[in-house]
């Protein structure tokens, strides 16, 4: 009977793969249970998302050293039970996702109200953590669920915490197409397991070929609208913007740097993946989608007024560039798309934040009524800038690496086949980092640069500045400040990146390791 | 059979949908219990129906009688149960607490995050 | 060595410049100065080894899983270039040290200007496209800095703003034009690029692109406006960026790319359209200014389509005169703007048409003016006198279309040297006039620049072994190839292009003469036209920020429905049209074998389900919502799923309780009140995608299902896992993972419940103020129109 | 509700469904039943007792924040599969172990422990909210 359990001890090194969302369960359980004692809580919080931090480099690491590193849980063999399963994509995900996550911590040292703690903003962070870690690590599609709705409902009680009006109003639309979006991705699974009859992702890869293809690509293109959803995809991308800048600014910036990266990976791993065979009939959707989202992104930014909303249509134009890796497929693409969203964790959380100390100092949340901060705040206004270049793709920073991988994957594309609708978004990746030039470097000149607010330039509006107390310059200013030095330092040496963005793809178009790591038995024991 | 329940869950399927478009978020409530309904079935379709028999092995048996059901999709069916309803939870006390403080069930009168009236962007350098 | 000194240098000078210049004051532009020198020493020691096709290159790893490398390599071409960047740049920093004197951002702005001094030499010197990106992507962003460097003015942002914007194009282009070389060589570095690139199909698009960098760049028309409103920066920034440096970056790139992508009419034709237009445009622009810097600005773009028109001619000695070109414009247009900064500085106005006289207190300067205005005129025997022949003997040929581009340089030229004479001597000569400030000398660190320039120009012309031997020849020699031609460097007063500069010098007077005429024609011309690339700019520019506005009030307009209809209609479309095209539809009608109880069962979920969505009252629809879901945990029960019947059972309980519970308190809107026309689309919408989903779902069935899975789980559920309950032990055992998550997400559910319920009683206790909507109707009447 | 009938019998109830829901909940790995179920009953109960006692005295009754509950039957189900780690099994791998006490053989295994982490997970969020929503009912 013990054909039916896996045939050897595993190593423990392969509980790395599983450790970073058991970290974050038991460490956000523990808050819960002590609940009363609020004084440990940040502590506590701290100092698990740093252990999950570290055992996702050491995962990553791994990964380096051996390829895909799986664990089959209950020791049962797959694609019976439920695999974790950890390439170069997924795992270096996760540890940026830890990443972000310690570094937001660090800055909601900052200002939180008492009542947050309360109400358990640390817990819900973890626990957030686990559902991202979770997602980027499952190797089983209904695992993969499971972890969506625990990154969502989260997602939800982050949101609405404090329960301001804005807030209330932004989570119930958020939360009703978010949910929806998940709904969808069930409503794809019951369909997947109807036609092949199985889960598990590596086993997935072997049995589409032999589905049906008509019904397989209808469940593909239900995918795409799922995770499309979720990555907040033009025309489904609606919820970001009501939504993303009604909590307070440390948990919008949490939100902004994992949520729609969750979607974004979900997209790689299924169609560029898993069913690669069902892309001939998306592809064009594809295109047309990251066409949509490169250039309505940063025009949202361009007419916005509310800063952290004008924030939300930056996000929404990397997500275009995203999609236009996939799209575009191919190594180039799909490393663009991978380094993309690493760089947009980093970039974007950063912006956020930042935006945060903004609004602090002005005491306002529109643009209109901002101003005078060149002045009275250089070193914001240096990273701001800096941010924003990295955004718009200037080098050397972050984001002209992805942004470099997608103009040559387009050329590459086009100069094969001509394919008209890859020259189309070879030019919407171009228009986008213009785009997002023009509207990022006008916000700056905004906030920044114009003395006073809109339609009174006077020296004297500096005056209703308020300097950063303490708390805000040492966790608030010095977390953002290590961030957009990673933002810079990556840029500068980019080899880490794009070597990463190269075994990622490498990953994604041959699953072979994946499939070999998973360790997928050859019938029915 | 199947597709007896097949064709259900898809009335379900309109009728929560229907209900999601609703600009009252009580109907629109309504409608997410609903389409967890319509998934369900789905669900329980797709991994093919048989009667009556449970997926259990009886007495000493060491598996379930021959034509049981399929066992898998109840397992997925009973988390997906659980998290929608987790999340109908939320969902309902959020409304609650949108009514309470927006003074509005009608989603079209919920306008503070995106103002109905948004300020013109400046049209300056 | 000389890399290193030269551009990672300055950046590391620029981090520390602004807390130097806490420090020492003004004298971190001395610093600056010494930097900037560094580098010129350096690669003055270099240049004795650079000829012909001899260089020098440096690389260095940066992404080697890419194969990407950062390379650079000094050749002539590259050599001439940084000479006069560090060279000048030495004198920039010690004007602008004495020139911001007490400003409280000098700090920032020594950092800026040294931060771009290393960019343009990043241009100037690399080798890989990338990293040619890169710099130029740099001097774009640190030119935006240094032209809003006066921040608080509106002229200067929109300035900064408008610089930015073009240049940006232009850097997209550039980038695009590397990846597409790229494509075709299969390399990143431009000198192991093979020969020219016509052949290629994309060779068009290629031209297209550089060009559209250069251009946007080099400020020809039509992206030529950004330049004269750069002038908004400080005067040490225009003498620098936008006249001998950055603004030059294009006409360098078109050099570089000469080798390349010359000598196709598509090239050649393109640049001498282009060129010839700039240089015409600025030539009567200059006349329209009153402003010295702006006479200067405009003769700059003039200078730059020169600089095209002579590249796109590309013959040997049209390239000779270039390079003689470039460098004599650098030296004396440098020098004039600190000319123009220092009367700025020591008169208070650089009004050209209120100044006069002033010879006498600002003797150098006039000096220094006279010098620099000698070069601009091209007298013998400066530097540009020998560009001027060189370009003059380049066309003098019998073809119409050189005598027309003669034609275009010679009245070129001839209005260039009305402004020389105009910013030379108008402002000194005549009576003093009186000034905003009592003219005064500026002090010597601020003369030394425009002196040294000037000095330089003249030497220069009686140094031929450095102006030919290591500016010129080197140069040409990279450009035409190991080939070139001897530069033609002679005083011959009989030849055609000495006759020519005679006509030129006629037209430079007579237009000097009528230039104040000219000027009041010029302009009415303008007020009466009432459109100019400027106020182009301006549309488009709010054009778009106008028309972001419009798409997004269309897209985000905040309306729930709308954007859940969306993603319904998504479902749908998903769900059906891969069935639709690829032939997947279920064919036949299957048999429907429900047993009566079944029937029932089915019946009375379908009546709840239609109780729920017609209920008049909200209590009646949640108590339908309750029958319906009885109905479906029946259904569970009776296909063998007792387990998933009970929970459905407790859930559908569990919700109707708390729906009623949470309902009652509400005083909401008893019935759905949708108009007309949004019950029927959103019927519609529902019957589609519901049914979408439906054929997908039968489309599924038509297949048997694989029951692997649950023969393993049938299997040994009992005997290894030591459970009865299959689907319990899949829940606690095969896929227990899942339901940690799930019990996970159970938990923060509970705790974002409670948050939001703690909410609601602290606004109970403590209603906030400002936060709260003004107080909405309680009575509906019409509400949902 | 608040009839003297209901109060006296509420918490003869709500001992009955807990022992009842701690039965459904043993049995769950052979028959229908489990941790869920179990937890939902228990959840029931509390909410009963809660209505007709009013919150606060259910939550002195339960002496920890109902949803510390939750955060224990995590922490438990989490251990539970963590359990494996020193015997070289994958996470979550049933353990099963037999004690002797007066001659009864009683099984346990780690699938149980974990079910009981389930139970307590719904058993604590459900009673947490169903008790915050009672008090919002009396305070209005």
């Amino acid at each position: 009977m013990t054909g039916v359990l896996q045939p050897s001890a595993i190593a423990t090194t392969d509980w790395l793969v599983i450790l970073p969302v058991i970290l974050a369960l038991c460490g956000a359980a523990v808050l819960v249970v002590l609940s009363s004692v609020r004084d440990l809580s940040w502590g506590l919080a701290i100092g698990v998302a740093a252990a999950i931090a570290i055992v996702d480099v050491a995962l990553v690491l791994r990964v380096l050293d051996v390829g895909p590193v799986a664990m089959t849980m209950g020791n049962w063999l797959p694609p019976f039970g439920i695999s974790f399963v950890a390439d170069v994509a997924g795992a270096t995900f996760a540890l940026a996702a830890a990443v972000v996550v310690l570094v937001l911590l660090v800055y909601l040292r900052m200002d939180l109200p008492d009542r947050a703690r309360r109400d358990g903003v640390h817990p819900l962070i973890l626990l957030l953590l686990a559902g991202v870690s979770g997602s980027f690590l499952t190797g089983d599609l209904f695992n993969l669920y499971v972890w969506f709705e625990l990154t969502l409902i989260s997602s939800f009680g982050l949101m609405a915490l404090g329960g301001r009006n804005i807030q209330l109003d932004g989570t119930v639309k958020y939360g009703f197409l978010n949910f929806l979006a998940t709904t969808f991705f069930l409503i794809a699974l019951g369909l997947i397991y109807g036609l092949v009859g199985t889960l598990n992702m590596a086993d997935v890869i072997g049995a589409a070929p032999t589905a049906n293809p008509a019904a397989l690509t209808g469940i593909a293109a239900l995918l795409l609208l799922a995770f499309g959803m979720k990555a907040a995809a033009f025309p489904v991308n609606a919820w970001l913007p009501a939504s993303y800048h009604a909590p307070p600014p440390g948990i919008s910036a949490l939100l902004a740097g994992l949520l729609t990266k969750v979607g974004v990976y979900a997209l790689l791993r299924a169609l560029a993946m898993i069913l690669p065979g069902s892309r001939d009939l998306l592809d064009p959707v594809l295109a047309i989608a990251a066409i949509g989202t490169l250039l309505l992104g940063p025009l949202g930014a361009l007419a916005e007024t509310n800063l952290r909303r004008a924030l939300g249509f930056l996000v929404i134009g990397g997500i275009g560039a995203c999609l236009a890796g996939l799209a575009l497929d191919g190594e180039a693409g799909l490393a663009g798309a991978s380094t993309y969203v690493l760089h947009a964790m980093l970039t974007i959380t950063a912006l956020y934040m930042l935006a945060g100390l903004v609004e602090a100092v002005t005491g306002e949340t529109s643009t209109r009524a901002m101003g005078g901060l060149y002045a009275a705040q250089p070193l914001l206004a240096v990273l701001f800038f800096v941010l924003v270049l990295a955004v718009a793709g200037v080098p050397p920073f972050l984001g002209f690496w992805p942004k470099l991988l997608l103009v040559e994957a387009g050329i590459g594309r086009w100069s094969a086949g001509a394919d008209g609708l890859a020259l189309a978004l070879w030019i919407a990746v171009l228009a986008n980092a213009l785009l997002t030039l023009i509207a990022g470097t006008r916000l700056w000149a905004h906030v920044f640069w114009r003395t006073g607010r809109e339609g009174v330039e006077a020296e004297a509006a500096t005056a209703d500045l308020r300097p950063l107390d303490a708390s805000q310059r040492w966790f608030g200013l010095g977390s953002v400040a290590v961030l957009t030095g990673l933002v810079a330092a990556l840029g500068l040496v980019p080899e880490p990146l794009m070597a990463f963005g190269r075994l990622a793809a490498a990953g994604l178009l041959d699953p072979a390791a994946y499939i070999a790591a998973t360790g997928l038995p050859e019938g029915m024991p | 059979m199947d597709y007896a329940i097949a064709a259900l869950s898809g009335v379900f399927f309109v009728a929560a949908i229907y209900l999601l478009l609703a600009r009252s978020l009580i109907r629109m409530l309504l409608g997410l219990a609903l389409i967890g309904n319509a998934v369900n079935l789905l669900i329980l379709v797709a991994g093919r129906l048989t009667r009556v028999v449970p997926p259990i092995a009886l007495g000493h048996a060491d598996t379930p009688a021959a034509g049981a059901a399929n066992p898998l999709p109840q397992a997925l069916i009973l988390t997906a149960i659980v998290i929608g309803f987790a999340m109908f939870c939320f969902l309902l006390v959020l409304a609650y607490r949108a009514y309470q403080s927006l003074e509005a069930d009608d989603t079209d009168r919920m306008r503070v995050a995106e103002p109905r009236h948004r300020p013109k962007p400046p049209m300056s350098y | 060595m000389t890399v290193a000194a030269c551009i990672v240098l300055p950046f590391v000078t620029a981090a520390l410049l602004p807390l130097l210049h806490r420090l020492l004051g003004d004298y971190a532009g001395w610093i600056a100065a010494l930097v900037a020198a560094t580098g010129f020493v350096a690669l003055l020691a270099v240049a004795p080894g650079i000829h012909g096709s001899e260089s020098m290159a440096v690389a260095m790893p940066w992404v080697p899983s890419w194969g990407i490398e950062l390379s650079f390599l000094i050749d002539g071409l590259s050599l001439t270039f940084a000479l006069a960047i560090s060279g000048i740049g030495a004198l920039i920093f010690l004007y602008a040290s004495r020139y911001l004197h007490g400003h409280h951002h000098q700090g920032r702005f020594l950092a800026f200007l040294m931060a771009f001094m290393g960019a343009m030499q990043g241009v100037v010197l690399a080798d890989s496209l990338l990293a040619l990106y890169l710099f130029w992507e740099l001097t774009s962003v640190t030119s935006f800095l240094l032209i809003g460097f006066d921040h608080t003015r509106p002229a200067a942002r929109r300035a900064a703003v408008q610089a930015l914007v073009v240049t940006g194009l232009g850097g997209l282009a550039l980038l695009a034009a590397g990846v597409v070389m790229h494509q075709l060589g299969g390399q990143w570095e431009l000198s192991g690029v093979a020969g020219p690139l016509a052949d290629s199909a994309l060779y068009p698009l290629l031209v297209g692109l550089v060009l559209l960098a250069a251009f946007t760049k080099s400020a020809q028309v039509p992206f030529h406006f950004w330049l004269p409103n750069a002038m908004e920066a400080p005067t040490p920034v225009s003498a620098y960026l936008h006249s001998a440096t950055m603004v030059q970056a294009g006409v360098y790139l078109v050099l570089r790319m000469t080798p390349h992508l010359g000598g196709e009419p598509l090239w050649n034709t393109t640049l001498m359209l282009f060129g010839g237009a700039t240089l015409l445009w600025g030539a009567v622009a200059a006349i329209k200014q009153t402003d010295l810097k702006q006479l200067l600005a405009q003769t700059t773009l003039a200078s730059l389509g020169l600089l095209m028109l002579l590249a796109g001619i590309g013959t040997e000695l049209a390239i000779t005169g270039a390079m003689l070109y470039f460098v004599a414009h650098a030296l004396y247009k440098a020098g004039l703007f600190l000319v123009a900064g220092a009367i700025d500085h020591g008169a208070g106005t650089r009004d050209v048409t209120v100044l006069g006289g002033l010879r006498d207190p600002m003797t150098l300067t006039f000096i220094a003016a006279l010098l620099g205005g000698a070069a601009m005129l091209g007298l013998p025997p400066l530097a540009g006198f020998f560009a001027k022949e060189e370009m003059y003997a380049a066309l003098v040929s019998a073809s119409w279309g050189d005598a027309l581009a003669l034609a275009v340089l010679v009245a070129g030229n001839g209005v260039l040297g009305a402004v020389a004479l105009v910013v030379a001597l108008k402002p000194f000569l005549g009576q003093l006039q009186p000034t905003p400030i009592a003219p005064h000398e500026a002090p010597p660190t601020m003369l030394a620049g425009p002196l040294l320039l000037g000095l330089t120009g003249a030497a220069l012309a009686f140094a031929p072994d450095v102006l030919l031997g290591i500016l010129v020849a080197p140069a040409t020699a990279v450009i035409l190839g190991e080939a070139a031609h001897a530069p033609y460097l002679s005083l011959n007063f009989l030849s055609p292009a000495f006759l020519l500069s005679l006509l030129t010098w006629a037209v430079a007077a007579l237009v000097w003469h009528r230039f104040d005429a000219l000027r009041v024609r010029l302009v009415e011309f303008d007020r009466r036209l009432g459109w100019s690339f400027d106020k182009g700019f301006d549309a488009l520019y709010f054009g778009l920020v106008n028309l972001a506005d419009q798409v997004t009030r269309l897209l985000h307009h905040g309306r729930l429905e709308f954007y859940l209809l969306v993603a319904f209609v998504g479902l749908g479309l998903a769900a059906l049209v891969p069935l639709l095209v690829m032939g997947g539809m279920p064919g036949r009608w299957p048999e429907v074998d429900l047993t009566f109880y079944e029937w029932g069962v089915v019946l009375i979920a379908l009546i709840g389900l239609l109780t729920v969505v017609a209920a008049r009252t909200r209590l009646f629809a949640i108590l339908a919502l309750g029958v319906q879901g009885v109905a479906v945990a029946t259904l569970f029960l009776l296909f063998g799923a007792p387990d998933l019947s009970f929970t459905q059972f407790m859930v559908e309980i569990l919700s109707v309780v708390i729906l009623a519970l949470v309902m009652t308190r509400l005083n909401l809107e008893p019935t759905d009140k949708r108009p007309l026309e949004d019950w029927a689309r959103d019927g519609a919408v529902a019957l589609f995608a519901g049914s979408a989903v439906t054929m997908l779902l039968f489309a599924v069935l038509e297949g048997s299902l694989d029951p692997r899975l649950s023969d393993f789980f049938n299997a040994y559920s009992a005997p290894v896992a030591h459970g009865h309950n299959v689907v319990n032990v899949i829940l606690v055992d095969f896929r227990g993972l899942d339901t940690l998550g799930e019990i996970s997400v159970v938990m923060t559910a509970g705790i974002a419940v409670l948050a939001l319920i703690r909410g609601a009683r602290r606004l109970r206790s403590a209603p906030p103020a400002a936060d709260k909507p003004a107080p909405r109707r309680r009575t509906r009447k019409g509400a949902s129109a | 509700m608040n009839t003297l009938i209901f109060r006296t019998v509420a918490p003869l109830l709500t001992v009955v469904m807990l022992v009842f829901s701690v039965f459904v909940l043993l049995r769950g790995h052979n028959e229908p039943g489990g941790g869920f179920i179990g937890g939902l009953i228990a959840a029931a109960a509390i909410a009963i007792y809660g209505i007709a006692s009013g919150p606060m005295a259910v939550r002195r009754a339960m002496r920890a924040p109902p949803l510390s509950f939750a955060g224990a039957g995590v922490l438990l189900a989490a251990l539970a599969g963590l359990l494996s780690l020193p015997f070289d099994v994958p996470f979550l791998t049933g353990l099963w172990a037999n004690i002797d006490i007066d001659d009864t053989k009683v099984a346990i295994s780690t699938p149980m422990v974990f079910d009981i982490g389930v139970y307590f997970v719904v058993f604590g969020t459900i009673s947490a909210i169903a008790l915050g929503l009672e008090d919002e009912e009396g305070e209005d």
